[in-house]
C-alpha cells in the first residue's frame, strides 16, 4: 500500500489503520506506528527545517535523540510545538504540522539564510549589528531593530496564547529499587530485585518495554527477543511488588535519590478521559536506583550529512524491524564500527536493497564480513563518504579512499547512487542521569566513549549504560544490578541463551571526515564542523565556551547526537585528547518536559483559598472581596451604585457616628502556655508582659535581632500561665516560626508551648460610640460596663448560648471590642451582633474603612512596619523597655538607626482637596515636571470622614521636626502634584477620649 | 587586532573565516603586576577593563580558576534594569544602565542589550502602593518608570492571565521601558576582549590557593600556576567570596552562598516582548532571541556551593509561570541549571577597600549581579585606582552593618536567603 | 448546645463524581468531631502524658513517634511531634474533660475543636489518591493502622491518621477546608469518588 | 533532597524550612557587647564542605533540627534535634 512499507514484518498491527494529517494532508498508518514511521511509510522524507539555515531535513533517528523531525501537534484546540515525530504515537484524528517554515515545508523563504553561509557562522552576531555611534539609531536602537527580525527568523514552532486545557497531576512514589529503562538489562534488574522481595518501580520512556530487543532480531531462549521481553514484562506486571510505568521518562536525578519522571498518560489517544490527567509528574524516592538507560548512536560528521534520507544506522534497523519500513530503495551504510553491518543485514532481510557498506576501517571482523555477505554486498573498507547530492531526496553520495589512522583522504571521489544513507559513528552510553546525580563521566579510549563514573548517590548501572553493548552483557549486568540493590551478591546462575553471538562494537576513532561543504555536528542548531574550528581559532576552546559560542548541544535534543562528535572535533583542533577537551555536565531534564506537568496539581490552582468562618455572610451581603495573603477579606460592602470610595467613607463614618462591625478572624492567634510563658513574652516583646494581670490585654511590639520592627499585636492574659497572642494577618506564619525558633534553639530551658489557634477562633470587632450598647443587647453571663470591662479588659460570656470572649481594645480609636468565639459559631455570633446592632444602624465595614479609621488614628500596619523602620521611626519608643533585654535590644541603638534624619512617621493632610495616593512621594520644592528630591513617601491614605479631608500617613525624613510645615505630594507615576501639610500622625482624637469613653 | 563590523564579517567570510584571531590572548602569568583581579567573571573582567580604559592601569592580571565567564555571568536570566527603591541602589544601578546603553560600542562587541522593558506585576492594592512608591522613587531620581493599568498590561503582554478570576488578579504593573535583557556570555567576552586589547593578561585555569602577605599587607597570591605578586589584589569572586577570603584568614563574613536555579524552555516563535515578573510569588521571565523562554524564581533556600538545585523549587517555579501564562503549561522545559549566589545580609553588594590592607573587595551580589556588571567594574576599578570609593559605591561598604546602615531593598533583614 | 456550622460550603454535596465507570475509588466525607485537642508534654513527661490521655480516653496510646490509637466510641489519638498529640472524639465535652484532667506539671492542652476540619477518605484507591497530595509512603507497612503523620501539601499543614487498611482521617486548618476539599476532589476524579 | 527527621523519619525537602548556620552563639540575653551581637547577627563561616545548620520540620513535627550537610555535594551526614531534651520516649 505505501511506498516504503515492507509487505510483512515489524511489530505494528497491520490490521488496524490509523488516520492522521500532516500539514493538512490526509495520511494513514498502523497501530503501533510513531508519526515518524508513519510518515516514512507514506514516503514523506521531508519533515522539518533546521533552526538557522532553514535547511530541509528528514527524520534522523527513531527515538528521543531526534534533532530534525520536530512538529507541532494540534490537539484539543491548542498547539504543542517542537515534539519529535519519533516520540509521537499516532491515533485516529491526530493533526500535526511542520514548523519553522514559511510559506510551506517544501518551499521556505527562510532558506535564504543558507546563502548567508559563512557570513553568519558561529558568533557572527557578536561582531555586528552595533549600529552607528551617533544619530537616531545610536545606543541600542539599531540592534533592537535588527533583533526584531532576528527573533522572527529564530524560534522553532509557534505557541498559542490560549490556556492549556489539560490537567496534570503529581504522584509521590516510594520504592526500594527504581529501574530506569525497560530494555533487557532493566527487565532483568527488576526481576532480580522483585524476586528478592523488594518494592520495584520500572520506568520505560517508550510505549512498550524491551528496548533493543524489539528490533534486534535476536532470539532469547529460542524465542524472538521481543517476545521474550514481553513475556518477562508480563511476569513482572503480575507481581504485587512491581509497578511498571511505560511512556514514562525519568528526567531528573536529584539529591537523596529523589528522581523525577514524566508519564505521558493520554498523549497516545485522541481524547483524555474526563477527570484524568494528560500527563503525570512522578516524584520517586528510591532507596536504590538501577540505571539501565542504554546507549545512543552517534553520527559521523561529513559534508552534506544532514540531507533528508540520511539517518542513523540503528534507526534504519529499528524502522525495518519494528515498523516494517525500509529506509529507501537503495541504501548505503557508512560506519566506523560493526553495528551498521547488523543493520544492513536487517534491511536486507526486510526486503530492502543494500547498495554499499562504506567503512572507514581498513580491516573488519569476520563476523562483520559474514553480515555484509548476508546483506548482499562486499564492504568498501578504508573508504569514507565525503559528500552527498540531493534533489528532493538524496540521490547519490561520494566516496573516497580514507586512511583512518592518519585521517587522510586519497584518490578521487566517486559517486554511488542511493536514495538513503545510514550512518553509524559508534555508541555512547546515556549517562545523563548519573551526571545529574553529581558524578563526572569518564572517557574510555578503548571504547571511544564516555563511561559511567563511580556513583555519587545510590545507583548501579546495567546494560549498554555501562558501555558493554551486547545482550549477554545486558542480561548479566541487569541481573547483578538488581541483586546488588537487593543487597545480594552477583549470581552465577545460568543466563538465557542468545543467538546470534553479539558483535564487538568498538569503533574506529573517526568521528569526522573533512571535505568541502557544510558538515553538520548539531543538526537542529546548524552548528557545522567549521563553526567548531572557528570557535577554536577565536579562542573559545573550553568545552563550555564552545557550547556557548556556537550553541552546540543547546537545541531541544540537548546534544544527544552532537555532543561527542563536537568534542572530538575540538580535541583534534587543539591537538589534545577528548577527555582533555572535557565533557559538559548534563542538567535536568534528560528530555524536555511539559511545564504544566511539573506544576502538576497546582496548574490552575496556584494557592489555596483561605476563608474566615463568616465568609459566606460577607459574600451574601454584597461584600467585594480582596486577597490578603491567602485570605479573602471584604474590601467594602458597596450598596448599589456606590463606588469603593463612597462605600468606605460611608462605612467609616458609621463607625464614628454610631457603630460598625468588621471580621477580624484573619489575625494570627497563638496560644502561649506554660509556667515560663510570661518570661518568654518579656524576651520576645519590647515591652513587659509579666506584669500584665490575668483578664487583661496589652499591645506589644516585636523587633528582629537587628533592631528593626517586626510585628505588633495585642496579647491577652487568660490565665497565670495562659496567654493568647495576636499577630498581624500577614505575619502570622513568620511570627509563629520565630517564636518556635526561640524556644527550640535560643531558650530550650523555658517551659512554654505554642499552638496556632488562628482557625479555632472567629473574631468580630465592634467599634463606635454605640458598641457597648450593642453588646449589652446580646451578651449574657457577664456585664460589659466600664467597670467590668475597662479598656484592655477581657470578659467571658455568651451570645445566643455560644461562649464568647470579649476584649475591649481599639484599632479604630472608638469605643471598641473584639468578640471572639469558636469558629463554628462565627456566623451565628456575627448575625446576633448584627441583630443587636439594628437599632443603631450597625454597619459592616471592610478593609478600606478599617484602613481609613486606623489612618485617622495613626496606627501602623505593614505599610509602615516595612522591614526598614525602627520603633523610634514609628514613635513607638515608649514601648522599648529599659528594664529588661529583649530580642533586638542588642543592636537597636546603632548610630545609623538613631539618626535624626531617618524616615519617620508623620501625618499628612491634602491642602488642595485632592486625593493623596499610596506610594506617592513628598518633596520640599519642585514642579510636576521637575519633581525634585524626595523627602519621603505616603504609606497609606484615605478620605477622612471625621476630618472631611484627604489625609495620609507618611514616612518623612526628620519626622516630627517637620510637623506644621508644608510640602508637596509628588506622584509622577499617576501624574499628581499638590500641596500637603505635614502634621502629627495622630490625626484624629489624639488624646484617645473616644476610645476610653 | 581587527575591529568587529559588518565589513570585517564580509571580508572574513570571503576568506573562509580562516583569518579570525583569538578574542583574547592566553598569556602565562608574569611574576608581578600592579593589580591582580581574582575572578574572571563579568565583574572581574569589567574591573580589569575599566582599570585599563579609565585609569590607564594596564599592568593587570585577571586570574580565573576555570574558564572566563564560568560563574554567574553565564548562569543568569540576563535581566538588566534599574527599577530600585532606595536612593543608594537607584544611583548605582542607573549609572550601570547608562553604561549598558553604550556598551556594545564601547567594547566593539555586540552585547545585544535589548531595551524591551521590564514589567513588574502587582496583585493587591498594598503591592501596587509599594510598586508605585518604587516607581516614584525612580522618577525622582531621573529614572524612567510608568504605571500600567490591567487593560494596558493585557494589550502589551498577550497570553498573560489578567482576568479578574485569576487567583491573584493583576491590579497594575510597574514598567521600566529602558530596562531589558542582554546576551550574558557576550558581556564576559566583550569585556575580556576589550581588556586584553588594552594589555590586561587574562589567565585561565589559574586558581588562587593562598595570599602572600607582609604583616597584614597583602602582597600577592599563590596560585596553581605559581606565586604572583601585586601592589593591589582585588577580589571579584561572587559565589565563592567566603572560600577565597578564608584563604586570607578571614573566617567569618556577612555572606552566605546559596544556589539559584534558572530555566529555559524550548525555542518558540516570538511569544513575549518584554521581561515580566510575577508579584504573587517570585518569578521573572523573558524570551531569548533564540526563542526560549528564560525564567527563574526563588533560591533553593539552603547554603550550597553545588551548581545544582532540587525539585521543590523547580515545581514552585513551574506552578508560578503557569499561573502567569496559562498557555505555557503546554510548552516544554528544555534545560535547568544552577548558580551559586553571594547572598549578603541586606541584599545589597559590598564594593570596598579592605578588609585587609592591599585587598579590595567586590561581592554580595545576591541575584542582582548581572545588570550591575558595568557599574560594578567601573566603581571597583575607581576604588582600586584611587583608594577611595566612587560616589556610586560609597554606601556599599562592609562597615554599614556595624553602623546600622543596611541597604535593604526588600526589608527582610539579616536573613540572606530572603533577599 | 448550639449547632456549629461546617466550614465546607454548599459545593460539598453528597453524590458520585469523576470517572466512576469502574466503581467508586474513594469516598470522602467530613468526619464530624465534637472535640479535637492538641496535647503537649513537657520534656520528660511524654510517657506520662500518653498514659494520662490513654486513661482519660480509654485508649492504648504510646509516646513513640507517630504512634496512635483509637477506641470503639470513635475517640482516637495520634502523635504529631515530640511529645505532641492530637486527640479527637465524637462528644463535645471531651475537650473540656481532657483539658481539666491533664496536670500543668505534665503538659498543656489546647482546644482545637473548631480550629480543624477533618476529612475521612476511604476506599480501594485511597493510597493512590493521597499519594498525589503528600510525599508520604502510604503503604500499610510504612504507615500502619492507627499511626499518624504530620505533613504538608504545599501551603497546607495536614495531620493524618490511618484509621483502617483503606481509611484515613486528614486534619486540616479550618480556614483551608474548602480549598483542601477542592484539591482532594480533583485528585480523586480519575478513580471516581463519592461524597457522603 | 530528603532529611531524616529524628521524629518523623525521612521526609522530602519541601516539608522543611531552612534556618541557617548552627554554629553561631547568641550573646547572653543581657549582653551589651555590640561586637558580639554584630558577629552573631551578621557573620557566617559559610564553608564549602561540611556545614552545621538548622532546619525546622515546619511541614511536619515542627521540631528544629541540627543537620550536618556538605554544601558541595548536598550529602547529609547527621540529623538531630536542636533541642536535646525532647523527642518522646523513642528518641
Amino acid at each position: 500500500m505505501s511506498p516504503r512499507r515492507s509487505t510483512s514484518g515489524g511489530l505494528i498491527d497491520r490490521t488496524r489503520t490509523v488516520r492522521f494529517t500532516f500539514d493538512g494532508e490526509n495520511l494513514s498508518g498502523h497501530a503501533g506506528d510513531t508519526l515518524a514511521s508513519a510518515l516514512l511509510a507514506n514516503g514523506v522524507s521531508l519533515m522539518g527545517r533546521s533552526f538557522k539555515y532553514h535547511r530541509p531535513r528528514g527524520v534522523f533517528s527513531a527515538g528521543v535523540d531526534e534533532p530534525n523531525a520536530l512538529v507541532t501537534l494540534l490537539r484539543g484546540g491548542v498547539r504543542e510545538p517542537n515534539i519529535p515525530a519519533t516520540q509521537i504515537e499516532i491515533y485516529d484524528g491526530l493533526r500535526a504540522e511542520s514548523q519553522n517554515r514559511f510559506p510551506s515545508l517544501a518551499w521556505d523563504l527562510g532558506a535564504v539564510n543558507q546563502l548567508g553561509g559563512r557570513l553568519i557562522g558561529a558568533g557572527f552576531y557578536y561582531k555586528t549589528f552595533m549600529g552607528p555611534v551617533i544619530g537616531p539609531l545610536k545606543g541600542t536602537r539599531f540592534w533592537m531593530m535588527c533583533e526584531h527580525f532576528i527573533r522572527r527568523a529564530a524560534g522553532l514552532g509557534r505557541a498559542d496564547y490560549e490556556a492549556d486545557p489539560s490537567r496534570y497531576e503529581r504522584v509521590n512514589a516510594f520504592c526500594d529499587v527504581l529501574v530506569v529503562g525497560g530494555g533487557i538489562a532493566g527487565l532483568m534488574a527488576a526481576e532480580a530485585a522483585a524476586k528478592a522481595g523488594k518494592r520495584v518501580i520500572l520506568a520505560e520512556q517508550e510505549p512498550v518495554t524491551g528496548g533493543f530487543a524489539r528490533w534486534s532480531g535476536e532470539t532469547n531462549e529460542g524465542k524472538q527477543a521481543h517476545e521474550w521481553a514481553s513475556n518477562l514484562t508480563a511476569r513482572l506486571a503480575s507481581l504485587d511488588n512491581v509497578r511498571l510505568l511505560t511512556r514514562t521518562a525519568v528526567w531528573g536525578y536529584y539529591d537523596g535519590n529523589t528522581l523525577a519522571a514524566l508519564e505521558r498518560v493520554h498523549d497516545h489517544v485522541a481524547r483524555t478521559p474526563k477527570g484524568h490527567p494528560r500527563q503525570r509528574h512522578w516524584t520517586i524516592r528510591a532507596t536504590d536506583v538501577v540505571l539501565a538507560t542504554g546507549a545512543l548512536e552517534r553520527p559521523i560528521v561529513f559534508p552534506g550529512n544532514d540531507r533528508p534520507g540520511v539517518m542513523l544506522a540503528g534507526a534504519a534497523r529499528r524502522y525495518a524491524a519494528e515498523f516494517g519500513i525500509l529506509p529507501g530503495n537503495r541504501t548505503i551504510f557508512f560506519t566506523n564500527n560493526d553495528s551498521a553491518y547488523e543493520a544492513a543485514a536487517t534491511i536486507k532481510r526486510a526486503g530492502g536493497h543494500v547498495a554499499a557498506i562504506v567503512d572507514v576501517r581498513a580491516r573488519i571482523s569476520s563476523a562483520a564480513s559474514e553480515l555484509a555477505t548476508a546483506a548482499g554486498v562486499s564492504p568498501l573498507t578504508g573508504h569514507a563518504i565525503v559528500g552527498t547530492k540531493c534533489g528532493k531526496t538524496l540521490s547519490r553520495v561520494f566516496v573516497q579512499a580514507y586512511d583512518a589512522a592518519s585521517g587522510t583522504l586519497s584518490g578521487d571521489a566517486r559517486p554511488l547512487e542511493c536514495d538513503s544513507l545510514a550512518v553509524s559513528g559508534g555508541w555512547q552510553p546515556v549517562l545523563h542521569l548519573a551526571s545529574q546525580a553529581g558524578a563526572k563521566p569518564v572517557w574510555d579510549e578503548e571504547k571511544q566513549a564516555f563511561l559511567p563514573p563511580e556513583p555519587t548517590q545510590r545507583w548501579a548501572g546495567a546494560g549498554a549504560f555501562l558501555g558493554t553493548f551486547g545482550t549477554v552483557d545486558a542480561l548479566g549486568s541487569g541481573r547483578d544490578a538488581g541483586l546488588k540493590c537487593a543487597g545480594k551478591r552477583p549470581s552465577r546462575g545460568k543466563l538465557p541463551e542468545i543467538a546470534p553471538e553479539p558483535l564487538d562494537l568498538t569503533p574506529a576513532p573517526v568521528l569526522e571526515i573533512r571535505g568541502k561543504g557544510k558538515a553538520f555536528v548539531d543538526f537542529q542548531h546548524d552548528v557545522i564542523a567549521d563553526d567548531v574550528r572557528l570557535a577554536h581559532r577565536e579562542g573559545f576552546v573550553s568545552v563550555e565556551h564552545l557550547k556557548r559560542y556556537t550553541t552546540l548541544g543547546m537545541a531541544t535534543d540537548q546534544g544527544k547526537t552532537s555532543n561527542v562528535p563536537g568534542l572530538a572535533i575540538m580535541a583534534a583542533a587543539r591537538g589534545i585528547t577528548i577527555p582533555e577537551a572535557g565533557t559538559t555536565r548534563f542538567r535536568p531534564p534528560y528530555s524536555p518536559v511539559a511545564i504544566g506537568a511539573m506544576a502538576a496539581e497546582r496548574y490552575g490552582d496556584l494557592k489555596p483559598e483561605r476563608y474566615t468562618p463568616i465568609h459566606d455572610w460577607h459574600v451574601d451581603h454584597g461584600a467585594e472581596m480582596t486577597p490578603a495573603g491567602l485570605w479573602h477579606r471584604p474590601l467594602v460592602y458597596a450598596a448599589a451604585g456606590e463606588t469603593v470610595e463612597q462605600a468606605y467613607i460611608r462605612e467609616a463614618a458609621a463607625v464614628r457616628r454610631s457603630v460598625g462591625i468588621v471580621d477580624v478572624s484573619t489575625l494570627g492567634k497563638i496560644a502561649v502556655k506554660g509556667p515560663d510563658a510570661a518570661t518568654f513574652l518579656d524576651r520576645v516583646y519590647t515591652n513587659t508582659f509579666s506584669t500584665l494581670k490575668v483578664g487583661k490585654a496589652r499591645y506589644g511590639l516585636m523587633l528582629r535581632e537587628d533592631g528593626i520592627a517586626f510585628d505588633d499585636g495585642t496579647t491577652w492574659r487568660l490565665g497565670e500561665t495562659d496567654f493568647l497572642m495576636t499577630t498581624t494577618t500577614a505575619n502570622a506564619g513568620a511570627v509563629m516560626q520565630h517564636l518556635e525558633y526561640c524556644l527550640d534553639i535560643l531558650w530550650p530551658e523555658l517551659k512554654v508551648h505554642l499552638t496556632s489557634v488562628t482557625d479555632q477562633w472567629a473574631g468580630a470587632a465592634i467599634a463606635g460610640p454605640k458598641a457597648r450598647a450593642v453588646l449589652e443587647r446580646c451578651v449574657t453571663g457577664t456585664r460589659v460596663d466600664n467597670e467590668t470591662l475597662p479598656f484592655m479588659g477581657i470578659v467571658h460570656g455568651e451570645i445566643e448560648g455560644a461562649p464568647v470572649m470579649i476584649c475591649r481594645l481599639s484599632f479604630s480609636g472608638e469605643l471598641a471590642y473584639e468578640v471572639y468565639c469558636a469558629a463554628g459559631y462565627g456566623t451565628l455570633i456575627w448575625e446576633a451582633l448584627m441583630e443587636a446592632g439594628e437599632p443603631f444602624d450597625i454597619t459592616p465595614y471592610g478593609m478600606e474603612a478599617l484602613g481609613a479609621l486606623r489612618i485617622e488614628k495613626g496606627h501602623v500596619t505593614g505599610a509602615e512596619i516595612d522591614g526598614r523602620t525602627t520603633a523610634r521611626d514609628l514613635y513607638l519608643d515608649w514601648m522599648l523597655s529599659k528594664k529588661k533585654p529583649f530580642i533586638g535590644s542588642g543592636l537597636m541603638d546603632r548610630p545609623a538607626l538613631i539618626d535624626k534624619n531617618r524616615l519617620r512617621l508623620v501625618g499628612v493632610i491634602s491642602l488642595d482637596g485632592q486625593k493623596l495616593g499610596g506610594g506617592a512621594h513628598l518633596v520640599e520644592r519642585g514642579t510636576p515636571d521637575e519633581p525634585g528630591e524626595s523627602i519621603g513617601h505616603v504609606t497609606a491614605f484615605c478620605y477622612s470622614p471625621a476630618l472631611q479631608k484627604y489625609i495620609g500617613l507618611a514616612l518623612v525624613r526628620g519626622g516630627k521636626a517637620r510637623h506644621g510645615t508644608r510640602a508637596y505630594l509628588s506622584d509622577p507615576l499617576r501624574k499628581r502634584f499638590g500641596q500637603v501639610e505635614i502634621v502629627s500622625h495622630h490625626l484624629f482624637d489624639p488624646d484617645g477620649e473616644r476610645m476610653h469613653g | 587586532m581587527a575591529e568587529y563590523s559588518a565589513l570585517s564579517l564580509l571580508k572574513n567570510a570571503l576568506s573562509g573565516n580562516r583569518d579570525w584571531k583569538p578574542a583574547w590572548r592566553k598569556p602565562d602569568p608574569k611574576p608581578s603586576y600592579d593589580v591582580i583581579v581574582i575572578g574572571g567573571g563579568g565583574h572581574g573582567l569589567a574591573t580589569a577593563y575599566y582599570l585599563a580604559a579609565e585609569h590607564g592601569i594596564t599592568n593587570v592580571a585577571v586570574l580565573e580558576k576555570g574558564w572566563l565567564g564560568s560563574g554567574n555571568i553565564g548562569r543568569n536570566t540576563t535581566i538588566v534594569r534599574s527599577n530600585y527603591l532606595l536612593p543608594e541602589s537607584l544611583r548605582f544601578y542607573e549609572f550601570s544602565m547608562k553604561l549598558w546603553e553604550n556598551l556594545s560600542h564601547e567594547l566593539n562587541y555586540n552585547v545585544m542589550f535589548s531595551q524591551r522593558g521590564v514589567l513588574n506585576l502587582a496583585h493587591s492594592p498594598g503591592q501596587a502602593d509599594a510598586f508605585i512608591r518604587r516607581g516614584n522613587a525612580m522618577r525622582h531620581s531621573g529614572v524612567d518608570a510608568e504605571w500600567l493599568t490591567p487593560q494596558q498590561i493585557a494589550r502589551k503582554v498577550p497570553g498573560l492571565d489578567t482576568s479578574k478570576s485569576a487567583r491573584f488578579p493583576v491590579v497594575g504593573g510597574l514598567l521600566q521601558p529602558r530596562a531589558g535583557t542582554a546576551r550574558h556570555d557576550a558581556i564576559a567576552w566583550g569585556y575580556a576582549r576589550a581588556a586584553d586589547r588594552r594589555g590586561v593578561d587574562l589567565i585561565e585555569n589559574c586558581e588562587v590557593t593562598g595570599f602572600l602577605r607582609t604583616g597584614d599587607q597583602i602582597t600577592g597570591v599563590s596560585t596553581t600556576r605559581g606565586e604572583i605578586r601585586a601592589k593591589k589584589v582585588a577580589l571579584a569572586v561572587a559565589g565563592s567570596t567566603s572560600r577565597v577570603l578564608q584563604r586570607a584568614g578571614i573566617e567569618r563574613f556577612p555572606i552566605e552562598s546559596h544556589v539559584l536555579q534558572a530555566f529555559v524552555s524550548e525555542a518558540i516563535k516570538p511569544f513575549v516582548d518584554c521581561v515580566v515578573t510575577f508579584g504573587a510569588g517570585h518569578l521573572y521571565m523573558s524570551q531569548s532571541d533564540k526563542g526560549g523562554l528564560v525564567f527563574g524564581g526563588s533560591l533553593d533556600f539552603y547554603n550550597s556551593y553545588a551548581q545544582r538545585g532540587n525539585l521543590p523549587t523547580v515545581e514552585d517555579v513551574m506552578s508560578e509561570i503557569c499561573a502567569m501564562f496559562p498557555s505555557v503549561a503546554r510548552l516544554r522545559l528544555l534545560r535547568s541549571w544552577g548558580g551559586v549566589m553571594d547572598m549578603s545580609m541586606d541584599g545589597s553588594p559590598i564594593i570596598t577597600r579592605g578588609p585587609l590592607p592591599g585587598l579590595y573587595l567586590n561581592c554580595g551580589w545576591c541575584y542582582g549581579g548581572f545588570k550591575a556588571t558595568p557599574a560594578s567594574g567601573y566603581s571597583f576599578a575607581w576604588t582600586i585606582a584611587k583608594d577611595e570609593p566612587h560616589a556610586i559605591n560609597a554606601p556599599f561598604t562592609l562597615s554599614r552593618f556595624e553602623r546600622g546602615a543596611a541597604i535593604d531593598e526588600t526589608g527582610h533583614g539579616p536573613i540572606p536567603k530572603l533577599h | 448546645m448550639v449547632e456549629r456550622a461546617s466550614p465546607l460550603g454548599s459545593d460539598f454535596r453528597p453524590g458520585s463524581y469523576g470517572d466512576f465507570v469502574e466503581g467508586t475509588g474513594v469516598t470522602i466525607l467530613e468526619a464530624l468531631k465534637g472535640s479535637i485537642v492538641e496535647a503537649s508534654a513537657w520534656p520528660g513527661e511524654e510517657k506520662t502524658l500518653a498514659e494520662n490521655l490513654s486513661a482519660i480516653c480509654r485508649l492504648k496510646l504510646s509516646a513513640s513517634p507517630g504512634s496512635g490509637a483509637a477506641n470503639r466510641e470513635g475517640t482516637c489519638a495520634f502523635n504529631i511531634g515530640p511529645g505532641r498529640f492530637i486527640v479527637s472524639g465524637q462528644g463535645e465535652a471531651l475537650a473540656g474533660v481532657i483539658i481539666a484532667a491533664i496536670d500543668e506539671s505534665v503538659g498543656t492542652v489546647t482546644d482545637l475543636s473548631h480550629g480543624r476540619a477533618v476529612f475521612a477518605v476511604e476506599g480501594p484507591k485511597v493510597e493512590w489518591v493521597l499519594a498525589k497530595l503528600f510525599a508520604l509512603d502510604f503503604s500499610l507497612s510504612a504507615f500502619p493502622v492507627h499511626t499518624g503523620r504530620a505533613t504538608a501539601h504545599h501551603d497546607l499543614f495536614v495531620q493524618i491518621q490511618r484509621r483502617g487498611e483503606k481509611r484515613f482521617e486528614l486534619y486540616v486548618f479550618r480556614s483551608f477546608a474548602r480549598a483542601f476539599a477542592k484539591t482532594l476532589r480533583r485528585a480523586s476524579e480519575d478513580v471516581g469518588y463519592a461524597i457522603r | 533532597m530528603l532529611i531524616d527527621c529524628p521524629h518523623c523519619g525521612p521526609r522530602d525537602l519541601a516539608e522543611f524550612s531552612y534556618q541557617g548556620d548552627a554554629t553561631r552563639t547568641r550573646p547572653d540575653l543581657a549582653s551589651t557587647d555590640t561586637k558580639a551581637w554584630l558577629d552573631y547577627v551578621y557573620h557566617r563561616p559559610n564553608p564549602a564542605g561540611r556545614h552545621r545548620e538548622f532546619w525546622q520540620h515546619a511541614g511536619g513535627c515542627r521540631a528544629h533540627l541540627v543537620v550536618e550537610r556538605d554544601t558541595l555535594t548536598h550529602e547529609i551526614f547527621t540529623v538531630s534535634f536542636a533541642r536535646k531534651t525532647s523527642g518522646g520516649d523513642a528518641a
